[in-house]
Formats: C-alpha cells, structure tokens, sequence
C-alpha cells in the first residue's frame, strides 16, 4: 500500500484549488490528449505535469513507481505495433528459424500512443497526487456521478486500508508456518487468504451498519456541501484550458 | 432528582440464533447521572447485554424500559437519540475517511446545518484531546487515537446515555488512565450516565459508582465496589479476582491477622490504612 | 553484427514484455483513442446503472448492504494489487477478483464493485485509467462477472463439486477477460492497419503469461470458495450462492 | 550452556515506508532458555521489534544474529524452523476451519506424512489444554481459546524461539495468569525460549526473567524487574507505571518515610515485607 500516496494532505499550490476544477480542467486535457494525432501535445502535457508534480513536491520513490508500469506497457505497445504492424520493413532477422521485421511505420504509430500514455497518465497521476479523496469525491457528485456509486466509493476506500493490514498480517502467519514454501501450497495458501477476508468484510460490515445505524443512518450517506467556487479559480482554469486547446491546434 | 431511573433491564432469558443461551437472569436498573460497570470473564456476556440494552437486539424474554418505555416499541430514532453504544473494536465504528467527517456523521443525520455541525463536532474533538486531528485520515491513528473518535462521534450527538464496550482494552496503562479520567469527566461535569463494560479489574474501583458481576449470562452480584469486592475466592468463581492492592491487605488481613478494618481496593486507601495500622502499633 | 544486436535487443524486449504483461489486465490511461475510448465508456454506462438499480433495491430492505458491497469492492481492489507469483514469467502478477465476487453477489452487484475497484486503482494507483475506465469495467467487471457467476451456477446446476465449479468460474473469469482485453487492446491501437491480424497477434503474445495466470486465478477462486464453505456456510447461504438444504444436508 | 545467545539484535534503524521511523537504538540479546519482555506504550514499536526479530522486515539498518548467523541471509524456511510468531490478533491467525487443522497446517507445510502429523498435534492441543477441542470449528471458540490454539500451532512445529505479541491482551484477569502459567511451564519444562511484548505492567514481574522497556523506537532500560522498576517518575516518562503494589510501596516508603527496606513488586514479596515492618515496630 505504499504507493497508495499520502501526498494530497500537505499544503501545496494546487491544494488550494477547488477539486471540481481540478477534475474538469483534466478530464479537458485528457480528451486533448487522446484526440490528438501527433507526438507534441501529448509530451508538452507529459512536460507541464511532471514540472507541477516536482512543484508539489511529490516524492521521488511515489513518483517513479507510478511511472513504472504506464512506461513498460508504453513500451510493450511500441514493441507490438514495431513488430506486427505496418508496411515499411526497416530490417529482418532469423533468430532460431523465426523471421522478425521491424517496421518503420508501426514504429512511428507505436511511439505516438506511448506518448499518449504518458500524457495521459501524468495527468492523472497529477490529479491523484494534488486532490484529497473526499475532496475528489465530492466533485464526482458535482459531475453527476450517481450517490450509490459514491457511497460505496467512499466505504470502499477506508477498508482497503483496513483489510489490507489484515491481509498483511494473515499473510505472514501463513508465511511463519511455511504457508508458501511450494507453488501448490502457495496457491492454496492464497485461497484461504482471499477467503479470510471475505469472511472479515462480512463480519464488518454487519458492525458498521449497526454502527452507522445507531447514529442516524436511514440508506444515505450526508455529503458535505461544497463551497462556491471562486471566479478567479473558474477564469484562471478557462484561460488554462483555451491555451492548451490552441497548442493542441496547432 | 439524581434518583431517576433511565434504564431499567429485566431479562429472564435470551438466546442467539444458533442456540447458544447467552442470557438469564439480569435485573438491574441505571439511575440518571450514574458511572456503572459491568464486569466479568471472557464470554460471561457483557457485550450481548449492552447490545440488548441498545435494543440492537430484540428477541429476548423480559423487559427493558428506557425512560419508562419498553425499548422494542420505541423506533429506532428514538433510542438513538438518547442511547449511543460505542464498540469493542474501532474499526467496526469509523467508517469516514477522515476524523472530522466521521464525527460531523451523527450530527447531519440529526439535520443539523453545515454551521451548526461544526459547532459540535469540535467541542467534541477537544472533550477528547484530539482537536489537533479533525483533518486527519483514520486510517493513520493509533489504536488509542481511534477509540477515542468513536467517542467523540456520540459525543457530538449528545447522547444522554453511553454504553461502553471495553473502552480501556488494549490501551497503555497511561492510556488506560486518560480514558477513565475523560469518561469521569464527562460523567461529573456534562451528566452524561455512563455503563461501561471491562475485565480491568484494578481499574474500576477507582472511576465506578456501581459494578455489576456478570458470570454466565446472568448478574452474580452488584453494589458499590467495596460491597462487591469482597472475598478472593468468590470472585475466582466467576474468573475475576480482586484488585492487587485488595488482595495482598486481605491476606494480610485474614492470614496474618493484621489488624486492618476494611479491605481498601485503591492505592490511597491502602496507604492510610497501612499508615494507621502502624500507628496503632507504635502506639 | 547488426544482426546480433537485433537478437539480444529482441531477447531483452520479449523479455520486458512478458512483465508487463502480466500487468495489462488494466487497459492503461492513454492508450485508446478519444473515440473508442467514448464507445467503451457508453457501453460500459447501462450495466453500472443495472448495478445501481440492484443496490438500491437491495439497500433500501437491508441496510448493511452498502456497507458490504463497499467492504467487497475494497477485497476486490486488495485481491487484485496482490502480487502472486507467476511461473512461467519469473515475475509477479495479479488476478482479478471479479470471478469470486460474480458467484457471491451476482454480476449486477460484482459490476458495481468492479467499477469502484478500477476507479480507485485509476486514481491512487495509476492502474488503468479514467478514459479507459469503460473499457476496463467492460472487460474485467461485465466478462469477468458474468463469465464467472454463470459457469458456477451452471456447473452447480449439473451437481459438480464446488472446487471444481468455483475453478472453472475463475478460470473463465480471467480467460473471458483476457480475451476481451485483446479486443479493446488491438482496435485500440490498430491505427489504419488491419484489426483480424493484429488481434491474434495480441492474443498469442499474452498466451504464455495468461494461460497459468487463469490457472492461478480458478485455483484462488476455488479455494475462496471452499474455505467460506467450510468455515462459514451460513454467509454462502445468506448470499444465496448455495442453498440451505445443501449446507445442513 | 545456558548462556548461549540464541539472538542477538542490534538495530541502529528502521523506518517504515511512509516514513514513520518506527525504531532507533535497540541493542539487546535473548540467551537461551530465558523468558524476556517487552514492555511499552501503544506505538513504542513492540510489534515492530518482533516482526524485525522474525526475519518479516529486513530494510533496517544494524544486525539480526540467529544462532550466529544473520537473519536476512537465511531463508525463510531456516528462520521458521525455529522461531515462531504469535500474532496480537487471533483471528489474524488461525484460517483453518477446525482446531485440527490449523495445528496441522504448519507440519503438513513441513513435509511429515499424514500419520506423523496427528503425533505432533494431539501432544501441542494437550501442552495447551485444549485436547478435547480437536474437532470444534474455530469460529465457535472463544477469545482465550482461540489465543491457546495459536500457541499450539507453533509448538506442534517444535519452535525452539517463542516470539509472543501481546499473548495476554483480552484476556480476562484468570485467563492472563493462565496464559502466563502455560507459558512460564513451556519455558522451564520444555527449554522454549520466549520473548513476549506486553503492556501488562502488574503481570510481568512474576513470571518473566529479563525485561526491557521500549519508548519511542528505542530500548530505555533492560534488566531484571527489580532493577527495571524503581521509580514511578521515569515509568511515567515512557507511558507506563510501576506495579499498583510497587507504586504503594514506593509511596510508604517515599512520601511517609515508612522504613521498607526495598520496593518489592509482587504481593508475596510485598506481604513479607509489611510484616518485617510491622514486626520492627512491634519490638
Ligand atoms: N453472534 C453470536 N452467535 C452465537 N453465540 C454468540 C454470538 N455472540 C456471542 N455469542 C456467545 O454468547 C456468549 C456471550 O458472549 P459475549 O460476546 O456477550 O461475551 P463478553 O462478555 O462480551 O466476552 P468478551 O470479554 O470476550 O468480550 C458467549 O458464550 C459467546 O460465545
Ligand atoms: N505498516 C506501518 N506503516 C507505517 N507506520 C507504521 C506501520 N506499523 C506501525 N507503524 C508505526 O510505527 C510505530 C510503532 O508501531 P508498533 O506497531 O510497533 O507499536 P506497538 O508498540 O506494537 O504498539 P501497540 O501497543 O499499540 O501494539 C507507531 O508509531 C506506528 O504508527
Ligand atoms: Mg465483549
Ligand atoms: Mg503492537
């Protein structure tokens, strides 16, 4: 659970801005992101939120393990489309009896989805990184997101951490009693882990309902209201947003 | 006007779903404004009674009258507007993802206003010491640190009545100290009446006014502390013992004939009583 | 020499790529195009509104349901950010969860926390995404559901043993999602080149991580499923997964 | 040959991955066939100290020596065969359905065939008194129980170390001295080295041999009881107390200048004690 960061709680520049405006303004670019043909906008964005993370402050080791596995899956796309796609052969090899060709043109289409993932994916690591959970939930609500959906969200969130130190600690037990010394052993080891908590998540749940219940719970969760937003904040972020819609055309 | 009985529990017997009787014989009543202990051994029943005494459960043989009211014909609403029962473990109890929502929980469903929220819930926070933490993640606190949110959450809600499930266990001895000490408070200044249940048995006789002794699923014995800690061997019948400091003047008293007048159960009584009999000695 | 290059370089890819692959249950944010990544999420709206429906109903007569449904979706997300070792790939992977969660609380209710699984993963963890966050509630919530929670009913109709029926709704589970990846997958990057090719391409390159990943995701499955048996038959008989009769007789 | 150091633990750092330095400063070793404690506040690091001593966390800065040999160079195998944690949490565990079966869990991972298996169970359900209990389901247990079952999981595995987190926590007063006699017999009869975490301060000056007092990460005091506990102010410094009879004691003997000879921390001891004194008067 390390990398599930803890950054959002400190005081930073974006902290003070309103997390509605933090989710449109994102959910903006990334549809840029996404629509764009070409290499440049998707690493101008990469650019931007790589310099406001350094800007909040993120720690590197949270950083480079968000990065990790959007930048080898950017890599297995490239790797794919190099290989197996396109019509321009750059070069052919037989290495035991199987012909491999690289392919310019799939090589081109690869690098620009990676690019887009890493756009994107720096985007989102932004939002993740600068907005408070509840904070961000909130304005899922605002977007029209269903209560239910919210709701479970939020219950959801507190007992990852809660069961994921249980699922810690059942783990090492098995791992005192050489629950993992086999594959097989390991494997059913695994099972009864999974199923220990699902049996904890039942027994809770039972508790917290009656918890919640004793302090008026009648199937709804109150939210609290947000405040208005600012102009400021509402001009600033337009002003962001037509800016990177000219880059984006250009 | 202290005499008012606000809780007054007869069951004959309640049994759970899968047969195991779990009740029989508790008659007991709680007076407005009263400090009272429930004690007894692993499974002796304390945590059934208090859910019972929640109405949390309902299908039990007998009464239980909440202000005069038999507490299964009162709405779920109306209890919980006087009663608020705070569990064992505190993560059965804090379901926010940060303290101050899960203290402002209560209180919004109560219908209170945004402003008016705030008003409660950090008096709440500062009646438990964690006033510093209204903005904090659960999840980061210390067991110690969570129990005391759970309290503070019924707080906010103003309950008249608290029922508490081992409050003190697993806490520190200093921790163990500061929770009493809160718990009096709350009980001498705002009048709140408290029941707690606990198999601390050197602390009770410090903070309780009345203590019950539940042993099988029924009340053994019950009065003030020194009526109810009297002979060692009475209490290892039903798995409790007396306080250390009541054990070693009892054997003093009853094995080596020393002359001491009364068993004392705190470290203070003790030292006076100690004091005095080597005055008397001297003398 | 160029050519020697060229293998070890293909050497150190395939090697890379086995890694990751084990990870590419996730569609990853970015990696779809602005439309496929509007049709996924259209798709993917009418079975989360199902979901909804469900909770609701089941809510307003039982009110700890929401809580359980959270609680679910929170083992769900821990299951799936487990790594398990993968012998094939000499690395670590994840199942996916959505198997078990199908035969307990039914593909309605499993979309649901499949959903809110991802969202958190997409948020906190960089795992998936918000574009992609359709796609990925297709493929994993809606396949991996349903695939699992009908071939437990249907293996269970046909008086199979609950190892085996819980093996194979995990296997089918994570198999069903698989394939549906490699189809979100292979349209989502073809380009303007042909998708049929590309597709079987993507499919086979995933082969040798997910075929013992399913293995290992049915194995989980089952034993899930016979410790709750074994352990607390009265929870599978409140979540209607087996009968009264079965658990008493 | 009983002073063999079976581990020696010295841990200049270790920090958590959020950054919480959980442990500064800890140099001690367990010599074998002694029975030592841990003692100190919630979040001085106990469970910490103990996951270290297993071989669970290995980032730290310092040495780990079992049997000579450090502990992040062994497998875990090696490690597990001869020290076994017992967990604060029950429930965290036990994940067998019946009593049999978990007991059973740890030979059948070490390779015995089915019949030798019964052999090492049925003899660690007896060392625990819960030879009748084979066949129950462990979710109809009750907390002391389940705690006892813990333990003879690890024995039917024939540990040679013993690493206990809060054996006693839960337990009712009878079912703690019950607990500690189990473990002070495993101790002496059987040569199982045992190193406990508690915050139990009254309980552990009767049974334990060694003592260590944690605060903050980092080992404050270590030594015989007698020598741990003498003064309530440095206890208080570190969230704990002395014994309640300790405390009286020390109080007669500081604030009335009552002329004990020592602070004795047991009721025995302390008996003795107020009798010499008595009897000094007397003459
Ligand atoms: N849900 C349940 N179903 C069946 N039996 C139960 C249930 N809960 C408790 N019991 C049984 O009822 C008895 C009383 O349990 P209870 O939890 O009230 O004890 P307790 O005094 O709170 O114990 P502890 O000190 O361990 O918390 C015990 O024998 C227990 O096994
Ligand atoms: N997994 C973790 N990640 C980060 N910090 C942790 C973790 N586990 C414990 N800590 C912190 O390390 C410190 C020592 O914790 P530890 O659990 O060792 O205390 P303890 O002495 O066992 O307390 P208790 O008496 O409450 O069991 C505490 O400040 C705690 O908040
Ligand atoms: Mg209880
Ligand atoms: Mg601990």
């Amino acid at each position: 659970m390390e990398v599930f960061s803890e950054h959002p709680k400190n005081d930073h520049l974006l902290s003070r801005v309103d997390a509605r405006v933090k989710l449109s303004v994102s959910l903006l670019v990334l549809a840029m992101v996404l629509s764009y043909k070409g290499l440049a906008f998707p690493l101008f964005t990469l650019c931007i939120s790589l310099v406001l993370c350094m800007g909040i402050k993120v720690r590197p080791k949270v950083f480079f393990l968000r990065f990790s596995e959007p930048v080898l899956i950017a890599f297995v796309v490239i790797m794919i489309k190099f290989l197996f796609s396109g019509q321009d052969a750059m070069f052919s090899i037989n290495p035991w009896g199987m012909t491999i060709t690289g392919h310019k043109d799939g090589l081109m289409d690869g690098l620009q989805i990676s690019s887009r993932i890493l756009g994107a994916v720096s985007v989102l690591a932004l939002l993740g990184f600068s907005t408070p959970f509840t904070e961000l939930m909130s304005a899922l609500s605002w977007l029209r997101i269903p209560r239910g959906l919210i709701e479970i969200l939020m219950f959801a969130y507190r007992y990852i951490f809660v069961l994921s130190e249980d699922a810690l600690v059942i783990y090492n037990a098995q791992k005192n009693r050489l629950g993992y010394s086999s594959i097989r052993r390991g494997l059913s080891s695994f099972g009864v882990l999974a199923g220990s908590l699902a049996i904890k998540a039942f027994d809770s749940s039972q508790n917290t309902a009656t918890a919640m219940i004793q302090r008026g719970y009648d199937g709804s969760l109150p939210l609290l209201k947000q405040r208005p937003l600012r102009l400021a904040e509402v001009l600033f972020s337009l002003f962001f947003v037509v800016i990177m819609g000219i880059i984006w055309n250009l | 006007m202290e005499s008012v009985t606000r809780l007054s529990v007869r069951i004959d017997s309640f049994t759970y779903p899968d047969g195991t009787m779990a009740m029989s014989g508790v008659d007991f009543s709680v007076k407005k404004g009263e400090f009272a202990g429930l004690l007894g051994s692993n499974g002796s029943g304390k945590t059934t009674l208090l859910r019972l005494m929640d109405g949390l459960l309902k299908d039990f043989r007998g009464s239980i009258l909440l202000d005069g009211s038999d507490i299964r014909k009162l709405s779920s609403r109306e209890i919980y507007r006087k009663v608020g029962l705070v569990f064992q473990n505190p993560d059965d109890q804090l379901f926010a993802p940060t303290v101050f929502e899960d203290v402002a929980f209560g209180p919004l469903n109560m219908g209170f206003a945004e402003k008016d929220v705030r008003e409660l819930v950090l008096p709440a926070l500062r009646d438990v010491d964690m006033e510093g933490s209204a903005n904090k993640a659960i999840h980061n606190l210390s067991f110690g640190q969570k129990k005391r949110i759970c309290i503070a959450g019924l707080l906010a809600m103003g309950h008249e009545i608290l029922l508490l499930d081992e409050p003190t266990a697993g806490l520190d001895p200093m921790g163990e100290y500061k929770m009493m000490d809160l718990l009096t408070k709350l009980n001498r200044d705002k009048g709140v009446t408290i029941v707690m249940a606990t198999h601390s048995v050197d602390l009770v006789p410090l903070f309780l006014d009345r203590l019950y002794i539940l042993s099988k699923g029924s009340i053994v014995r019950g009065g003030v502390p020194e009526e109810v800690f009297t002979a060692p061997l009475e209490m290892a019948q039903v798995k409790l013992r007396l306080p250390h400091i009541a054990e070693m003047i009892y054997r003093l008293k009853h094995e080596d004939k020393v002359s001491f007048k009364k068993v004392p159960l705190t470290i203070g009584e003790a030292r006076r009583e100690i004091l005095r009999v080597l005055g008397e000695n001297n003398a | 020499m160029k050519n020697r290059l060229a293998i070890s370089l293909f050497t150190l890819c395939s090697l890379l790529f086995t890694a990751s692959a084990a990870h590419a249950m996730h569609i990853s944010e970015g990696i779809l195009p602005f439309n496929w990544a509007l049709l996924w999420s259209l798709l993917a709206v009418p079975f989360v509104a199902w979901g909804l429906y469900k909770l609701k109903k089941e809510s307003s007569v039982d009110l700890s349901f929401k809580p359980l449904v959270g609680l679910m979706a929170a083992v769900v997300f821990i299951i799936s950010c487990m790594p398990i070792p993968v012998p094939t790939a000499g690395t670590c992977s994840h199942p996916c969860g959505t198997g078990i969660s199908g035969i307990l609380v039914g593909p309605a209710i499993s979309i649901l926390i499949t959903a809110v699984a991802l969202l958190l993963q997409a948020l906190f963890l960089a795992h998936g995404g918000l574009t992609t966050w359709g796609a990925d509630i297709i493929s994993m919530g809606v396949m991996g559901s349903f695939a699992g929670y009908c071939v437990f009913r249907g293996l269970r109709a046909l008086k199979a043993g609950l190892w085996i029926a819980g093996f194979m709704a995990g296997l089918s589970a994570d198999w069903a999602t698989y394939m549906t990846t490699s189809v979100e997958l292979a349209s989502g990057i073809k380009g303007d080149s042909p998708f049929l090719p590309l597709f079987w391409k993507v499919l086979l390159a995933f082969i040798p991580t997910q075929l013992p990943l399913g293995i290992l995701e049915g194995a989980m499955t089952a034993g899930m499923v016979v410790l709750l048996y074994k352990k607390r038959p009265d929870l599978l008989v409140k979540m209607r997964v087996l009968k009264h009769e079965e658990v008493t007789g």
